[in-house]
């Protein structure tokens, strides 16, 4: 960079070398049709996927969309809380907002009739036991604070059935 | 130079809230729409671009999962400009041009009703001495109006003319958002809204998207009957800093005007993106658009301004009525920052 | 290839550093104003402007072409904007090299930033957004999982990670512009730092930096010009972009389809029948570790399932023969939207035998590649020292 | 699906930006803190206001800061009934280009004319109000209220019309 030339009364002045600009925006988040139809599913304890009427995967959440095929997934198909764990990892840096106490873990798991696993917590068992191929289950939150949100799931935990074997879910890892 | 033309394109109902559907929701059937209207299927779309920002709706990397909407599997060419997305054509017409596509889809969307769109935009301006004041895009907008109000370049009767015929045109298309049968009089009537703007000077808020298609050469013929042909298309920026600009013209206009070749012929109707009445006007000067010109049958950006797809639209406004044989040459044109920062001009002719 | 043939004839970029005490304007300048300076150009000579970066949110500057013309020498040019994710600064050459290549321009300048400093990047990327589930986790916590499954598929060994880790900060260190020099790192600090996003460890993650490249692009006039004026310019040979959906039934996010196209595409441009052998260096953005042997299977230089090989017997090393992020990668030098960019234009320094300490010597093709989102957007290019 | 049925939220975008400045905007926010403004000498000679890094016109790089004076004349304004959030003022007040005293280009400030919207004229002279200097040895901690100037745009609280106050 050039060496500027300063006017007299700024010589021998400390600068100013950065400035504050705090900036905070407000907007009203719309989650669409069809998040909205599977949120107010959740509100009631289940969970309601669509299904693509081309490829016929079953997305949870849905987004209203078939991502391959690009067309509107129609058809309905309600799930249970129950699934797979295809692969985690094991978060031990504390994030902003994140309340959790660390080591945890966050896992992709396959809700047993869907296609396409979502990421959520893993608890009730210590980090380092988590593996790959786990059957979980869903905890609700209490029941009166149940809302149409996916925070409704508290997190996943075991349920005890034995570990599914990698040919059910090889397509997804 | 490869022909290249607009061979098909589809909007959405534009409106001051599209709140029941998402951005891949609103999108996905003019995708269709648009597709079907050529006659192809998304297999033979070579490359696809499209222009979005995040900051509209507040979310990051929102264009990243409205992609879904075309299925983009198996994998495609494909990109994103954060820019309207008439640059999104740009892009597609300089990636065609290069030889590496025949046929190329080209859409935008943008959400004005999640976030004040007037604080938003002032999120463009310099970042140290402008953004800590919050200016907003009508303040703005209202400061170069004065300007050119004091200049004697245009008058506030001229502004509610803009106003008045843009709502009337606006009544034949059904996807504006506001239309009407009203006199410019009557508008004069109205208390100020950003002295010297009054609410008529300024484009409703909107929310929208639209999809165009574009096509090189036979494949063009074999998609539409009368494709609409990109004669020239370029597009030119400004400095930033107002107090460095004259606002009462628009010198980037009037130079991509003249590089895309609007005065090689005689121009049968303009569709120019003018958020605001005497932005119309200044753009119409610095384009030579005389009398004879029908400026913005559509409507324009007054009659549904959704933010990052309405420049976009001017172009499908323009093609359609070329390819309807409503007209023969046509100029379509898009803006972006403030007051008329940076400007792009297409010209387009039927056979 | 187009009409025209694309010559890179000048390459700049900063000191990347974790706070640039410039303006934003001062960071896309200082690069801009190098590879103009490596062009012998001044700015008048620049018919365009093409400017790349992540998301806006970064610097909270919507559109910030806006702001940046003056700075660029764009005032009365044509100006443009590319945004395509962590592939951005790879993208934006791209559509920089179409507008010679169609013949549009003959000079045209084009340059990716970041300013991480002015934000937490991580927050921008984190944003919450409502009605999801209670996860921020960050962008490890989002790839971590699909690494173990890679460390699953392969049975990888735990040290490639930190093999590959420990190349690109060792290379970084021959690399005056890198952000991290970090000149007492060993295997096994390396291996002791902390585990963040098991299987990933601190040292196995990307800086935060601020930074910007930059290139001047000129069709084969130019190019011929400034090889008889004894500056040897980079041809490009072949370009491709692949994107493919974020999220969907059966993804392969190990090895996903759009990286394996955009790979074959590119090759199949430049000529490139077997990849391992034509390709004589690679800047891979990699902001993991564990993504070297996941690419080098993903762009065809490894069987599936073997990456992890090339690594482990040194391939991929300053003087193997497959030299991998000489100037040190992604994990030592992440200005985000300039990223891409880097590697674009890392490889067209070896091309042009202008890197320096970590020139390869007698480079002649190199493969510049990026990636972002979730893995689902790729751009490459090859870059050769003779004219296609 | 009906809009009732669609569900919404609030989302918040906020970051705490903090923007290093380099040598020339840092000279206009050091001066705005000392209490007066510069400039910058342009490729051409003009004096631009604020200071820009790069000549718009010939993209060099400008070095020359000189000093302008706190009160100029009004090119244009736009006069704003209902403020929006973070505005310079909380009651009505003209937004106006200003062209220093000593300057050859007008930069963007808020005027207030106490709430009166007949009060301003395009070239009306106006005049920097300033916020206070801190005084010497106060170190109170920054609590998001600007109290004192610090080397910010709105070290300037607003210009108002010349000899009223």
């Amino acid at each position: 960079m050039a060496e500027i030339t300063l006017p007299p009364r700024l010589e021998g002045v400390e600068p100013v070398r950065s400035i504050r600009v705090p900036a905070s925006i407000h907007y009203r988040y719309t989650a669409g049709e069809a998040s909205s139809k599977f949120l107010r599913e959740v509100a009631k304890k289940r969970l309601v996927g669509q299904q693509c009427p081309l490829c016929k995967k079953v997305y949870v959440p849905p987004r209203g969309c078939c991502p391959t095929d690009g067309v509107p997934t129609v058809g309905e198909v309600e799930l249970k809380d129950t699934g797979t764990i295809t692969s985690f990892c094991i978060v031990n840096v504390p994030f902003m907002q994140n309340l959790m106490e660390i080591p945890y873990v966050g896992a992709l798991i396959l809700l047993d009739g869907s296609d396409l696993p979502i990421m959520h917590l893993i608890q009730e068992i210590p980090a380092d036991q988590v593996v790959p191929g786990m059957r979980v289950e869903a905890v609700w939150v209490p029941d009166d604070e149940i809302g149409p949100t996916l925070e409704s799931i508290k997190y996943f935990r075991p349920n005890g059935e034995p570990d599914a074997p990698l040919e059910t879910y090889k397509e997804h890892v | 130079m490869r022909d290249i033309a607009i061979v098909s394109f589809a909007q959405s109902h534009h409106a001051r809230a599209i709140s029941t559907h998402n951005e891949v929701e609103m999108l996905m059937p003019l995708l269709g729409e648009a597709m079907g209207a050529a006659g192809i299927t998304k297999d033979r779309v070579d490359f696809v671009c499209s222009g979005s920002s995040d900051y509209l709706a507040g979310q990051p990397f929102s264009f990243v999962m409205t992609l879904d909407a075309f299925g983009p599997w198996p994998p495609i060419s494909e990109s994103h400009v954060d820019m309207d997305g008439a640059w999104a054509v740009y892009e597609a017409w300089v990636k065609m041009q290069s030889g590496h596509a025949d046929i190329a889809l080209v859409y935008a969307y943008g959400k004005s009703s999640p976030g004040d769109i007037r604080r938003v935009l002032s999120r463009q301006l310099d970042p140290y001495y402008l953004q800590p004041l919050w200016p907003d895009s009508v303040a703005l907008a209202a400061l170069q109006a004065r300007a050119g109000l004091d200049a004697g370049t245009f008058t506030a009767e001229q502004m509610a003319e803009v106003a008045a015929r843009s709502r009337r045109a606006a009544v034949d298309n059904p996807f504006a958002q506001l239309a009407g049968d009203v006199e410019a009089a009557t508008l004069l009537d109205a208390p100020d809204f950003l002295a010297p703007l009054k609410m008529h000077d300024c484009a409703p808020v909107s929310d929208g998207a639209a999809v165009l298609i574009l096509a090189a050469e036979d494949i063009a013929r074999e998609l539409s009957d009368r494709p609409a042909w990109i004669r020239g298309i370029d597009h030119r920026i400004e400095p930033h800093a107002l107090g460095l600009r004259d606002l009462t013209t628009s010198a980037s206009t009037r130079l991509a005007g003249e590089k895309a070749g609007v005065h090689h012929g005689e121009v049968d109707l303009a569709e120019l993106h003018a958020p605001f009445t005497h932005q119309e006007l200044i753009l119409s000067e610095a384009l030579g658009l005389g009398d004879g010109v029908s400026i913005n049958p559509s409507g324009g950006a007054l009659g549904a301004n959704p933010v990052m797809a309405a420049g976009l639209v001017r172009m499908g406004e323009a093609a359609t009525r070329i390819s309807r044989g409503d007209a023969n040459r046509a100029v379509a044109h898009a803006t972006s920052g403030p007051c008329l920062q940076q400007n792009l001009v297409c010209v387009l002719e039927g056979e | 290839m187009g009409k025209e043939r694309v010559a890179i004839v000048g390459c700049g970029q900063t000191k990347h550093v974790a706070t640039n005490d410039g303006s934003i304007a001062t960071v896309v300048r200082q690069a801009a104003a190098a590879a103009l300076a490596d062009a012998q150009m001044t700015w008048s000579d620049i018919d365009a402007v093409v400017i790349g970066k992540a998301p806006d949110f970064f610097e909270g500057l919507m559109m910030p072409e806006l702001y940046l013309a003056d700075a660029l020498g764009a005032v009365g040019k044509p100006m443009f904007r590319v945004h395509t994710a962590g592939s951005v600064g790879g993208s934006t050459a791209i559509v920089a090299q179409d507008l010679i290549a169609a013949g549009v321009h003959e000079r045209v300048l084009t340059v990716a930033f970041e300013k991480q400093s002015e934000s937490e990047a991580m927050w921008a990327l984190a944003v919450a957004l409502p009605f999801q589930p209670p996860m921020h986790a960050g962008a490890g916590g989002y790839f971590a999982p699909h690494i173990r499954s890679y460390m699953r598929r392969s049975n990888a060994p735990d040290h490639i990670g930190i093999l590959v880790a420990l190349k690109d900060r060792l290379n970084a260190l021959k690399n005056p512009y890198a952000h991290l020099h970090e000149h007492g790192i060993t295997f096994d600090s390396v291996k002791d730092s902390i585990m963040l996003w098991d299987p990933i460890r601190y040292s196995e993650t990307c800086p935060s930096s601020d930074g910007a490249f930059a290139m001047v692009m000129t069709n084969e006039k130019g190019g011929d010009a400034a090889a008889a004026a004894g500056r040897p310019p980079a041809w490009v040979k072949g370009t491709a972009f692949r994107s493919e959906p974020t999220m969907f039934a059966g993804r392969d996010q190990v090895n996903p389809r759009g990286g394996q196209e955009c790979a074959s595409d590119v090759y199949k441009q430049a000529g490139i029948t077997d990849p391992r052998k034509e390709i004589d260096v690679v800047e891979m953005y990699v902001p993991f570790s564990w993504f070297e042997p996941m690419w080098l299977e993903n762009l065809h230089f490894a069987e599936e399932g073997t990456g992890w090989k090339l690594v482990e017997d040194g391939v991929t090393q300053m003087d193997g023969d497959l030299p991998v992020n000489c100037s040190g990668g992604v994990l030592s030098t992440n200005p985000i939207g300039a990223s891409g960019m880097i590697r674009f234009g890392e490889a067209a320094m070896q091309v042009r035998g202008q890197a320096g300490e970590h020139q390869i010597d007698g480079a002649k093709t190199a493969l510049g590649h990026a990636y972002g989102g979730g893995s689902q957007f790729f751009a490459m290019w090859i870059v050769g020292a003779e004219k296609p | 699906m009906g809009e009732a049925e669609v569900l919404t939220a609030p989302l918040v975008i906020e970051y705490p930006f903090s923007r290093t400045t380099g040598p020339v905007i840092g000279a206009f926010f050091t001066a705005l803190r000392e209490g007066f403004i510069v400039g910058i000498k342009g490729a051409d000679g003009r004096v631009i206001v604020p200071p820009v890094e790069y000549d718009p016109e010939t993209s060099e790089e400008l070095t020359e800061i000189v000093e302008v004076g706190s009160a100029g004349v009004v090119t244009t304004w736009a006069w704003v009934s209902e403020p929006l959030a973070d505005q310079p003022l909380d009651r009505p007040f003209a937004w106006a280009l200003i062209k220093l005293d000593g300057a050859d280009t007008a930069f963007l400030h808020a005027v207030d004319t106490g709430g009166d919207a007949t009060a301003l004229t395009t070239g009306a002279r106006v005049t920097a109000r300033w916020r206070a200097a801190r005084p010497d040895g106060d170190t109170t901690e920054d609590d998001g209220v600007r109290r004192f100037r610090e080397g910010h745009i709105l070290d300037i609280e607003c210009f108002e019309i010349e000899g009223e106050s």
